[in-house]
């Protein structure tokens, strides 16, 4: 065992995905010498080259649709939009080109486009944002979204062995965090399986990317007060593992969701309709949703963390669910 | 040889299209399609250039260069009557048909969207280090797209092996390139890329040819990217239905004049490739091909709905 | 009374608008001469010249982001991006401009987007997309999606005279169609108000746009059968009407949405999530959604309309909710 | 007094940035920055040439264009503290802010976002034939974004009252020109849409001044847009923490050779304009203008909740 960063293991990940599989090449601003804004992919220039890690211009929707006909082509093309923020620009070559290629085309598409979404480091409106609600609509993009150092990694090599395009989301608050790993990368872990991270009978609270380490911290107050949580961390939104929410909330009767997007047309949504579809006669409570506020991520620290859910209004909203009679 | 080889394709293309635009009135097929009745020697011509391993990708307006390149007329008319024996099974359409084991690499139905992807086609190339050529065919509504920009300042830099290939058909459905191009020169835009740009004449088969074979060449040898201009007119409409009041029937007349199939028997004839005799029975092959298509399609079976449904994820 | 199609009202609705203020611009491509792809902005070229009436190169990006400068400068823009599946090349101006002018930046953005969305015209998997979806997440936003000539012109006019940034849809199979309407156009009518299009105790449809063109019919079938929808049709989807949603689920305890984009990720789930979370106790039976399958739209005829909901299919799941027991 | 004022202007550009990378260091504010050391001749070149009726927008790197506008300091920075009294109150940060009433449309987080906006202000501007220009500062990595491409289509087309005038500082992050720009001549971009485009000195005030009256004159006249490249260079790191691996510190030190500031002070003494001591007078004023700045901002109240809460639409 030992302990590293989340970004660690993703830059061991993708050197580990790089040595096995020549046709995996890295593309995207400032990934070479600059490793990253936050430095993920630091070190692996010097170690494959400018082919295989390929400092770009700033042009996300080339980068996108560059990386999608290579992939087509036979590549297995990593690309790296340094806020998720900017693939707004890559929305086209993202819905209308790589999201029709097996479905109407026929062809194969291995690309994953990996990405930061979060607030928490009063960046502001345009560096904050989790946008990971425009692909959630999107029939024909896998999406995943770790929430911690060995999912990061199981689920990374999983996105780059996919041969579909595939939006994998780094937060930008779990890159410095710090994880008890194995010494050796994990196996591939495949898609569309939740993890059960704390078991409990009082309610389930389902989460993703950073918003698991935040569910897992309330759970943990929660317990204090005797509240026994079941925490799902969904790993993929696409595809969603809805058998697994669905089993723990026949068995709590209490659900609650937490997004950090704003509330309205989220991932969360959708999440609550299907267990409303598939649980309904077993929900104590209609299901909760937690939430970003709808606004923009403000820059100032004072106003910021207060946009988005946290540990605190978690445990309490939880709290409250649990404990309404 | 060639040149009579480059007619049979043109005049394929030019029945094709027409048939395609009398099944659309007649009501036998539904959706939409843009024909390129005019532009049949930028086609022909590229497609005439490129090798066996190399790639081409073009826009909604297809149908010319994917049957130069090899389309089986049936099952690319089978897209528009929505059989299963199309390209994409009947899924796809005009606009969306794409057949990598001949180097097609699609029709696309985003103006400028094929920019990219015939690059990253290009990329591969350099990266495997193959002898492949991409030919990436668009429109000069499609040189406006910021893709186009981003992508070939990439290309450039990285000397990929990829021609852009413009068909300055004088309009953008109704935006004339006067009115779409502050510049309307497109090889100008080479500069600001450090590429070769030459414009052609992309009537003529011959000047197509020669450009495109030998810039093919110089991006084989490792020179990177150039951008060709082919000055040409689409005679038919945008889309079907298209009134065009955005150009007067004499200036159509005019570019008649230049029909490049007629200037192909012309010159056929004027360089005894050809006898009067012999294009009439190349006329009379290729209307053969097309009415068989035309069965062909109508009696397939339609697009399968149970394999459409389970086809959103590759293995 | 006259007997008009959608096109023709929203031509008129733009004419009349032209006319009132002439800080009210159109600028899109092929609008001027050519009229737009169905005609909405035929003859205002000849009216208005082409200072006001401005055709552009085939720039989605810069057409969004020239437009939103000028609506700041104190310019009403009205664009139009000629189908629903390019304003994926308009995202990032929509999304990190746009919508974050008032709450950021503290300017206002009277911006209109007009643009078709929908299937049924053979058109393919790139012009046939409902993504409205894509919108739906974003705070700062607003979206109308009339079904009918006279609430496209209302709303429009209000679309218009807002200071903030309008999705304004206009869906594909709309405009051919005729609708009886009032010798003079409409006066605005305010966003954020739904229409009980047709009253019924049964069950409660949900719809925008051509779908509740749809679920109207199929409501008039439902009811020989005896059964009575109440159709709500949303007009806005933001702001969303929920009041209404409400008050009509309480009355009726059984609801169904219809959107006809893909299912997953929709925005019938943001609604099925609020009808939950509000009217939990009244509800007989989950709030189900009738939507588009997650796939993309085909072009084949045989298959296009099969993958989105139909009279047929809405009034088959409305019957089943408002029978079971 | 032309120069005087424009080296006061640069003195305060160039303490304000120091004062802010001091900042971050001693954790006083929190989130990014990107200042413009070593580039300060081009905002207050620029900024002299424009008119008060005139607009300008920028980027993420725009400080300097603020100031040189006529930003007040303790506005400015208090983006950076987060307080209630910054221009966007607090909520925006330095790379979103805006102040119309000083003709200041805005810094700007996406790169490239900047240049269409600027252009919507030139057309608002040509409708209303008002004759204000739009001056647009964006960096040579923003150049790449296709959005400049369509923007710069079709501002020309359109004869828009917008000058583009791109700070060449040799990097975008850290991403040299050589690698970004196939080829770096960013001027020679003005051709392909028919503007003018020139590449000049941003290092001396007196040029960049020059040649955007220039031209601001032009497009006053109804002459269209053009396109300006300054070249300077970032003596400053990207933003905070950044360890510049990516250049030599030998590099750095030629380019402080060229440091504006010093540059200009040399100019001052040499033509007599300013004595050793009075520079040494303005150095003062101006610590002593950001000092108070500071004290100004941490004095101020946080940004406010309740009015960010209802801020999402306008009235
Ligand atoms: C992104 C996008 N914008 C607009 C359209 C609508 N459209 C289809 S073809 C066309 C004109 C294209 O002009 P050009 O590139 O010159 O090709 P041509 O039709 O002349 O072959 C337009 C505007 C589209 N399909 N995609
Ligand atoms: C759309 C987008 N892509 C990437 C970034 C990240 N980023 C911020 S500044 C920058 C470099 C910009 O370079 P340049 O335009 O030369 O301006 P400079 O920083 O040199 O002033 C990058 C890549 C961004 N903010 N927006
Ligand atoms: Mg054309
Ligand atoms: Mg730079």
């Amino acid at each position: 065992m030992r302990n590293i960063t989340f970004t660690q293991i993703i830059r061991e990940t993708l050197e580990a995905e790089l040595t096995r599989d020549e046709t995996i090449f890295l593309m995207g601003e400032d990934i070479g010498v600059y490793g990253g804004p936050f430095g993920a992919s630091r070190g692996l220039l010097e170690k494959f080259g400018s082919e295989r890690i390929r400092d770009t211009p700033i042009s996300e929707q080339a980068i996108t649709g560059i990386a999608i006909g290579a992939a087509v082509a036979g590549q297995r093309p990593i690309i790296e939009i340094m806020f998720m923020d900017f693939i707004t620009l890559a929305v086209d070559q993202m819905v209308n080109m790589a999201a029709k290629l097996h479905p109407i085309y026929g062809q194969n598409c291995p690309l994953v486009l990996r990405t930061t979404p979060g607030a928490g480091r009063g960046y502001g409106a345009t560096h904050s944002q989790s946008l990971e609600r425009i692909f959630c609509g999107i029939p024909g993009i896998k999406i995943a979204a770790p929430s911690n150092a060995r999912d990061g990694s199981a689920l990374l090599q999983t996105a780059i062995r996919d041969n579909n395009p595939v939006l994998f989301l780094e937060h930008k608050l779990l890159y410095p965090m710090r994880f008890e790993v194995d010494d050796k990368l994990p196996e591939p872990t495949p898609f569309g399986y939740a993890k059960i991270t704390r078991e409990g009978e009082d309610l389930t609270i389902i989460a993703w990317s950073y918003m698991s380490v935040l569910a897992l911290q309330a759970a943990a107050k929660l317990s204090n007060d005797d509240i026994e949580a079941e925490v799902i961390d969904l790993r993929t939104l696409a595809p969603l593992d809805i058998d697994t929410i669905i089993e723990s909330v026949k068995s709590t009767g209490r659900v609650m969701i937490i997004e950090e997007g704003p509330l309205t047309g989220g991932f969360a949504g959708e999440i609550a309709a299907q267990i409303t579809e598939q649980a309904f006669e077993y929900l104590d409570y209609p299901v909760k949703r937690l939430a970003g506020d709808d606004l923009p991520i403000p820059s100032a620290k004072s106003l910021e963390l207060n946009c988005i859910p946290s540990v605190a209004t978690i445990t309490k909203a939880a709290s409250d669910l649990a404990l309404a009679d | 040889m060639l040149l009579k080889a480059a007619y049979n394709q043109m005049l394929l293309i030019r029945y094709f299209e027409e048939s395609i635009e009398r099944l659309f009135l007649e009501g036998r097929v539904m959706g939409t399609a843009h024909t390129c009745i005019g532009q049949e020697a930028v086609s022909v011509g590229v497609a005439t250039a490129l090798q066996p391993q190399d790639a081409m990708t073009t826009t909604h307006r297809g149908h010319g260069h994917f049957l130069a390149r090899g389309a089986e007329p049936a099952k690319a008319m089978a897209e528009l009557f929505g059989k299963s024996i199309g390209y994409s099974k009947g899924r796809g359409g005009s606009q969306m048909m794409m057949a990598p084991e001949m180097g097609f690499y699609g029709s696309n139905g985003i103006t400028g969207g094929s920019i990219p992807f015939a690059t990253g086609i290009a990329l591969d190339a350099s990266i495997r280090k193959t002898d492949r050529v991409s030919a990436c065919m668009f429109g000069d509504g499609a040189s406006n797209q910021g893709v186009f920009h981003e992508t070939l300042n990439m290309a450039a830099l990285w000397k990929l092996p990829v021609l852009y290939i413009v068909e300055n058909n004088g309009y953008a459905m109704s935006t004339s390139t006067d009115q779409g191009l502050a510049n309307p020169c497109i090889a100008d835009r080479a500069k600001a890329y450090n590429i070769p740009g030459v414009t052609i004449n992309g009537n003529d088969f011959e000047e197509v040819y020669n450009c495109v074979q030998q810039y093919a060449e110089a991006a084989r040898q490792g020179e990177g990217p150039a951008l060709i201009e082919c000055m040409t007119y689409r005679l038919s409409g945008h889309s079907r239905g298209d009134p065009r009041v955005y150009r007067t029937r004499e200036e159509e007349q005019e570019a008649w004049k230049r029909d490049p199939v007629k200037t192909m028997e012309k010159q056929l004839l004027e360089r005894k490739v050809l006898t009067a005799a012999q294009i009439e029975e190349v006329q009379q092959k290729t209307t053969a091909i097309i009415d068989k298509a035309i069965i062909t399609c109508e009696n397939a079976p339609p697009a399968s709905a149970a394999e459409f449904q389970n086809s959103l994820f590759a293995e």
